[in-house]
């Protein structure tokens, strides 16, 4: 099912933000608020995980319900989760296009991966620290 | 004239090359041309194989033609006031800024900024044009002043943002918000866009395929028969944008 | 450190009484001296024109409203960018140059210490911060007290001593140098988006009048013994018939001091406006000339314009917003919470105008008829009225009548009709353009004290030489060697060390920071004042504590003391 | 001890009332704090000493070591970005942007990613603005526009705004209208006056319809706009227009969605279209707590605000290309210093990908996502705890933040003098 994805601050991203190999960090940016009713439709309950794609990624998120969300929106706190399926273009901005990403989700058993592995996707090395 | 530039290997093939230099007029008294690549200063030959054939007398007598992975030279015919240039393939951001007179051909696609600012002359884009095509500058009150703009292909965003003169024609779509801030000269435009001509306060624009998201601040004025391409189209016309004072002309088919 | 023996100077120094003549000037230890010590550098000045170091009493150069003209104006840092090269930093900017770009500009113009014309308490730290990337030029930062909620209670309650109070109190918590007033009461108006429209009328809220303010910010200044003045920017600036708000508004001045003005009136230019709208503007200088040639106590500056492109900002956010209704250009303002406002617009001064004519014209017509050049500063408010690169071209226009009647054929027409400039056949000399560049403004600022705008033993050895030779050129027909001349010293000595040369600037700086602090009985002392700390915490958004600029920002402060009669 | 008037280092609200308990080289206790705060003084999880990555792990190198390498590795660069900046001081920023210009490298700041569309717009029509003193003293209207301040600025409604008092507003939670436009339901909506939901990407076209209204074009405005109903768009327009003092804050729902730079150029032409009618002011909502100062102190230094390339010795700024996004998607850069700041986290993939590939170095007191792409990691002292310097709230108002105690570690402006010293020495 397609969806308009969101990213934002929230409080919690913004309390683990020093913390960022921390398993709360990894709830935060992690979590992927969804209209209840959308839930029902692509049959996962709060804290099953999905598998979100775009046009420039994959990743997998865990899910909760979010009545103040519109059905067909999505929203993420911003951090490397989010950034794993948004596109780099910025329409000779600067900017990339952080609110408004189209996504396809559906659910999955795959686990949400720490941010130390998600980085070694993109080439990097795992610090555990 | 005429001046081949072939691009050399490069270790670092993805920095882009500065060439501002690269204009016809230069070729004529310049021996010692100057190329940036990165934050190093290198002579043209460094990095282009350059053959020179034949005499010129005067800048419009001179053709420079670009071959090679020439997609990330930029401001090549920035300041150019004679003569053309043409690009084999694809041309990297800012070629043609403030060109005030000659020709530029471009054979594959042009990265963004095409003809910023641009004064007069002509840039023909037979590919694709990216962002800000026939735009202004940051700050800056007027964009493209003068001169043709035509791009065979598509263009990005913001195309022909704070337009004030002259003509710039795009046979394919464009990105979001063609014309925005525009003030003058007309742009035409052969296939669709989104939201066209935000706060524009004067010129026209034509817009031939399909308009999405149409800004609620244009205001109906009546319906108009247009020929574009050897085709005849009845075309809406609006008056707008009323968000700000209202006196350019949006025109799309009905 | 070794010295420096400048010979063969032709010397113009009007605070030491010459006029102009050739002799030796020797340095020791960044002093003026007797005699050079052995071993001592030396320049041969070859006649040249040798004058004290230029001083800048009014220009806007740093701080909260000056960087933000920088960063709201791409496309005037795109002109005069210069590259990293020596000693020298990257600059940009043409109207609004970055810190360096100023500093290396008023260098090689060899101009040594600036005053910062607008610096709001709150945002003090910031003012500082750039002064220190401008190292090669003393600076002064006028400290503005327009819209201050304590200063306008205690004007209500006619205490002028509590007025005197906070001014001390803030001065020396903001590191300032003197009180700047720019249209009083009509910044706090602008908080509601109004103005003041006379200096008699009430402000909104706080039951006190402009000239209220000004008469008693004048006692007070005059109770802490301030080196300078009030520094003024009337109320009204730019609006046509505001010569008669200027007129009232020097009647106001009392004599208070003997040494130096009571009232210091800035870009005079911009204050001189007859007509009632811009259709019929029209010069006033010769009113306001002959009002200030009656009162002593009155110093101006020019505000001269200059036709081109430049960038106006003023704490007067009102008057902004007018311009922006003019223009329909961009247009920036900040308010500042219980203190004053800012505004800033692009502008384009036209000859094409007829009313930027007429404004071209009165700001030259203010120098010529005032008598006594120690009364009109040479300025023009930059980069309001035009940026500093273009003092030369008003000392060549005030040098040369010829230069004068050559650009009346490329403006408008109309322009002479409505302006008495044409009339005028007083060519300045060399001494009084010193006197209008430094030895007045030293001397206005209440600098002459500290070493300032003369070449006297003991002074600061900042001293410029031109290249220039008064006794070969004829100003009033050269005028356009006068012009380049006054662009690029030969050499810039700051403080008795080259730092320009040839117009290139030689050597890294390290400026000081002036101040001044006078010292108040305790029961003066506001920040243990109950009334005042209560206030403070509860409508400013930070702490009293937070506020004070801290030591560190000025790591070569100096600091003038005084003792306040309260 | 207990230290009073501590400067928070958080969010771009600097907050300077918070107070910190300290105990040896620990903070033990914050007051006044919203929760981000009291997580960054109370964070006690330091990187202990500079690390390298070696081919598969990572080893502890020192201080002197980790300085040489990185300066090596700039000054071997062709095209050298330095990149963040936000979460350290004036001092170390200033210091920054000279080793820019010495290597001819592009430098650029967060606000690429949070307010650099605001930044163009501002270049486009200005800022009518003030301080935040200003709106807590005096504005009767409040507008939050795509910003949520209860999670982003905890304290924001609280210290300038709904619930704070103001010296013409005594009553302020009652006498003062606040109005949200949003995409979504928020902490912050909840409590506002009138919620104006705008479908996601409709933002521009609401901003114009205001425009228009503002402008007594009431007639053309159709039934709905972009998911807002004309009576919505009336009711706000006429709040607006009956305001005494109104304050327009925006945040990321406007710098970041489809328009970008354009949807905050109209909503400044708007409060300059309301300036006609009664007072009307519009701020952006800052974020990462002294981007506004890199802002400042690249503008005075460089004539740009963020986003400079050196690489020709002048100064060029071109936003879309000069900015660090666009040059890492493009594969440009040869190196990376990243400062006080997190690409890692906050960058689309393609750049963290680019990130790996090209020696990246970080200075930074924290591991965190940057940490796993880098080559090197120096750990330094956190500014407003171990490390002191200036700031600039988001309003402009410069504060010093105070060093609260001692630490072990070297502050951003030692390490980036060093690196200089080294670059400065070898350039000649």
């Amino acid at each position: 099912m397609r969806f308009l994805l969101n990213t934002g601050r929230t409080i919690a991203q913004g309390s683990f933000v020093e913390r960022k190999n921390s398993p709360s960090y990894r709830m935060a940016a992690a979590t992927i608020c969804m209209n209840p009713v959308d839930m029902l439709e692509i049959l996962v309950e709060e804290g099953e995980h999905v598998r979100v794609s775009s046009d420039a990624g994959v990743v997998v998120m865990k899910v909760i319900p979010d009545q103040g969300l519109p059905r067909g929106r999505v929203f993420v706190s911003l951090g490397p989760y989010a950034n794993h399926i948004v596109s780099a273009e910025t329409h000779g901005t600067g900017m990339p296009d952080f609110k408004l990403t189209p996504v396809s989700i559906e659910p999955t058993k795959d686990p949400v991966m720490p941010v130390g592995s998600l980085m070694g996707l993109c080439g990097g090395l795992p610090y555990e620290d | 004239m005429r001046v081949v530039l072939k691009t050399r290997p490069r270790v670092k093939p993805k920095i882009p090359i500065e060439a501002e230099e690269i204009i016809p007029q230069n070729f004529l008294r310049k021996n010692d041309m100057k190329v940036f690549e990165g934050n190093k200063e290198r002579a043209l030959d460094d990095l282009f194989f350059v053959t020179v054939e034949g005499p010129a007398v005067s800048p419009d007598q001179v053709e420079v033609i670009l071959t090679g992975d020439t997609g990330v030279v930029k401001r090549v015919g920035e300041y150019m006031n004679a003569g053309r240039i043409i690009v084999e393939g694809d041309i990297g951001m800012h070629c043609g800024n403030f060109m005030s007179a000659g020709e530029i051909i471009i054979r594959g696609n042009a990265d963004a900024w095409l003809g910023r600012e641009m004064r007069g002359g002509r840039i023909l884009c037979e590919g694709d044009a990216g962002h800000y095509c026939a735009a202004g500058y940051r700050g800056e009150k007027r964009g493209m002043r003068g001169g043709t703009i035509e791009v065979k292909g598509n263009t990005g965003d913001f195309t022909a943002e704070y337009l004030s003169g002259g003509e710039v024609l795009i046979h394919g779509s464009t990105g979001d918000l063609p014309g925005v801030e525009m003030r003058g000269g007309t742009l035409w435009i052969g296939g669709g866009c989104s939201r066209p001509c935000g706060n524009m306060t004067g010129g026209t624009c034509m817009v031939f395929g399909e308009v999405k998201s149409m800004l609620p601040t244009f205001i109906r004025s009546g319906l108009q028969d247009m020929e574009f391409q050897g085709e005849k189209h009845q075309m809406r016309v609006y008056l707008g944008d009323v968000a700000n004072r209202g006196k350019g002309t949006l025109l799309t088919r009905n | 450190m070794a010295g420096l023996h400048i010979k063969n100077a032709f010397v113009i120094d009007p605070l030491s009484g010459v006029k102009g003549e050739i002799m030796d000037i020797s340095i020791r230890d960044g002093k003026i001296v007797e005699d050079a010590p052995p071993g001592a550098e030396i320049i041969d000045a070859a006649g040249c024109l040798t004058l004290p170091g230029g001083i800048d009493s009014h220009s806007h150069v740093c701080g909260t409203k000056v960087n933000f003209g920088r960063y709201m104006s791409p496309e005037d840092m795109r002109a005069g960018r210069t590259a990293r090269k020596g000693v020298m930093h990257v600059t940009s900017g043409y109207s609004v140059p970055t810190t360096f770009g100023n500093s290396y500009r008023y260098s090689t113009m060899g101009y040594t210490t600036i005053l910062e014309g607008a610096m709001a308490p709150l945002e003090a730290r910031h003012t500082h911060e750039e002064f220190t990337a401008t190292p090669h030029q003393d600076m002064l930062a006028n400290t503005l007290f327009d819209g201050n909620w304590s200063i306008m209670e205690a004007v209500k309650e006619k205490d002028d001593k509590r007025a005197a109070a906070v001014v001390a109190w803030t001065l020396s918590a903001v590191k300032g140098f003197a009180i700047k007033l720019t249209n009083p009461g009509g910044t706090e108006a602008w908080g509601w988006g109004e103005d003041m429209s006379s200096i008699h009328d009430q402000v909104p809220n706080f039951g006190v009048t402009p000239a209220e303010i000004i008469s008693t910010m004048i006692r007070a200044n005059e109770l802490l013994h301030l080196p300078h003045s009030v520094h003024l920017h009337c109320n009204n600036l730019g609006v046509p018939g505001n010569y008669r708000t200027t007129l009232e508004t020097i009647d106001l001045v009392p004599d208070l001091n003997k040494d130096r003005q009571s009232l210091y009136l800035t870009h005079a230019q911009f204050h001189s406006y007859g007509g009632t709208t811009w259709r019929d503007i029209c010069s006033k200088s010769e009113e306001i000339a002959r009002a200030v040639n009656n009162k002593p106590q009155v110093v101006m500056d020019m505000g001269q314009i200059l036709f081109g492109r430049t960038t106006t900002m003023t704490a007067d956010g009102p008057m902004e917003f007018k311009l922006y209704m003019l223009h329909h250009n961009k247009w920036s303002n900040h308010d500042v919470e219980l203190e004053t406002g800012s505004g800033i617009i692009p502008v384009y001064y036209g000859r094409k105008s007829l009313v930027n004519c007429v404004m071209w014209s009165i700001g030259l017509e203010l120098a010529l008829l005032t008598k006594n050049p120690w009364q009109c500063l040479l300025s023009t408010d930059s980069p309001n009225g035009a940026p500093f690169v273009k003092y030369p071209e008003i000392i060549a226009l005030l040098m040369s009548r010829k230069f004068r009647d050559s650009e009346r054929k490329m403006i408008d027409p109309r322009t002479e009709h409505l302006v008495p400039l044409f009339a005028l056949d007083r060519e300045m000399d060399w001494y009084e353009i010193a006197v209008m560049t430094r030895a007045a403004q030293a001397k206005a600022l209440g600098i002459t004290r500290i070493g300032k705008g003369q070449l006297s033993p003991g002074a600061e050895a900042d001293v410029a030489i031109y290249p220039l030779r008064p006794d070969e050129i004829d100003p009033s027909a050269d005028y356009q060697q006068v012009m380049a001349g006054f662009s690029r010293t030969l050499f810039t000595i700051k403080r008795g060390r080259v730092v320009a040369r040839d117009g290139v600037v030689v050597v890294e700086g390290a400026n000081s920071t002036i101040w001044t602090k006078a010292n108040v009985p305790p029961a003066y002392d506001m920040g243990a004042d109950p009334e005042f700390t209560r206030k403070f915490e509860q409508y400013y958004t930070v702490r009293m504590s937070n506020y004070p600029v801290q030591d560190v920002y000025l790591p070569r402060g100096v600091r003038i003391e005084t003792e306040a009669s309260l | 001890m207990k230290i009073e008037d501590v400067v928070c280092s958080f969010c771009g609200c600097l907050c300077d009332d918070l107070v910190v308990e300290v105990d040896g080289k620990k903070v033990v206790n914050v007051e006044n704090g919203c929760t981000l705060a009291n997580e960054k003084f109370m964070g006690d999880h330091r990187l202990e000493t500079p690390i390298r990555r070696t081919g598969n792990g990572w080893e502890k190198i020192s201080y002197e070591e980790a300085i040489a390498e990185t300066a090596a590795i700039l000054l071997d660069a062709d095209r050298p970005l330095l990149y963040g900046w936000s979460g350290t001081f004036g001092e170390a920023q200033s210091v920054g942007v000279h080793l820019a210009e010495i290597l001819g490298a592009v430098i650029d700041n967060t606000s690429t990613v949070c307010h650099g569309p605001s930044i163009l717009a501002i270049q486009e029509v200005g800022h009518p603005g003030c301080t935040l003193g200003q709106v807590r003293n005096r504005a009767d209207v409040v507008v939050y526009w795509g910003a949520n301040p209860i999670d982003a600025h905890p304290r924001h409604m609280s210290r300038y705004t709904t619930y704070c008092d103001g010296f013409f507003l005594k009553d302020a939670f009652k006498d003062r209208k606040v109005i949200v436009v949003d995409v979504r339901e928020t902490e912050s909506s909840n409590v506002a006056d009138e919620f104006v939901r705008v479908n996601p990407g409709g933002d521009y076209a609401v901003l114009s319809a205001l425009r228009a209204i503002v402008r007594g074009k009431r007639d053309i405005i159709p039934p709905n706009v972009e998911g807002v109903s004309r009576e919505q768009l009336f009711r706000v327009a006429d709040i607006c227009i009956a305001a005494k003092f109104g304050a327009i804050f925006f945040g990321l729902g406007l710098t970041m969605s489809p328009g970008k730079n354009k949807n905050i150029r109209n909503a400044i032409e708007l409060t300059q279209e309301l300036s006609r009618h009664t007072k009307f002011t519009i701020s952006p909502m800052r974020g990462h707590w002294n981007v506004y100062g890199s802002n400042e102190v690249f503008t005075w230094i460089t004539g740009y605000p963020y986003a400079v390339d050196f690489a020709r010795g002048i100064a060029f700024y071109n936003p879309g290309e000069t900015t660090s996004v666009d040059i890492l998607r493009r594969g440009e850069c040869d190196a990376c210093l990243v400062v006080a700041s997190d690409p890692g986290a906050h960058f689309p993939r393609a750049c963290a990908e680019h990130l790996a590939r090209i020696p990246t170095v970080q200075i930074d007191p924290h591991v965190n996502v940057t940490t796993h792409l880098a080559r090197i990691q120096i750990p330094v002292g956190v500014a407003g705890i171990d490390a002191e310097g200036t700031a600039y709230r988001m309003d402009g108002v410069p504060l010093r933040t105070r060093r609260l105690y001692k630490g072990d570690y070297p502050d951003d402006q030692e390490v980036l003098r060093k690196i200089y010293e080294i670059v400065r020495e070898a350039k000649g």
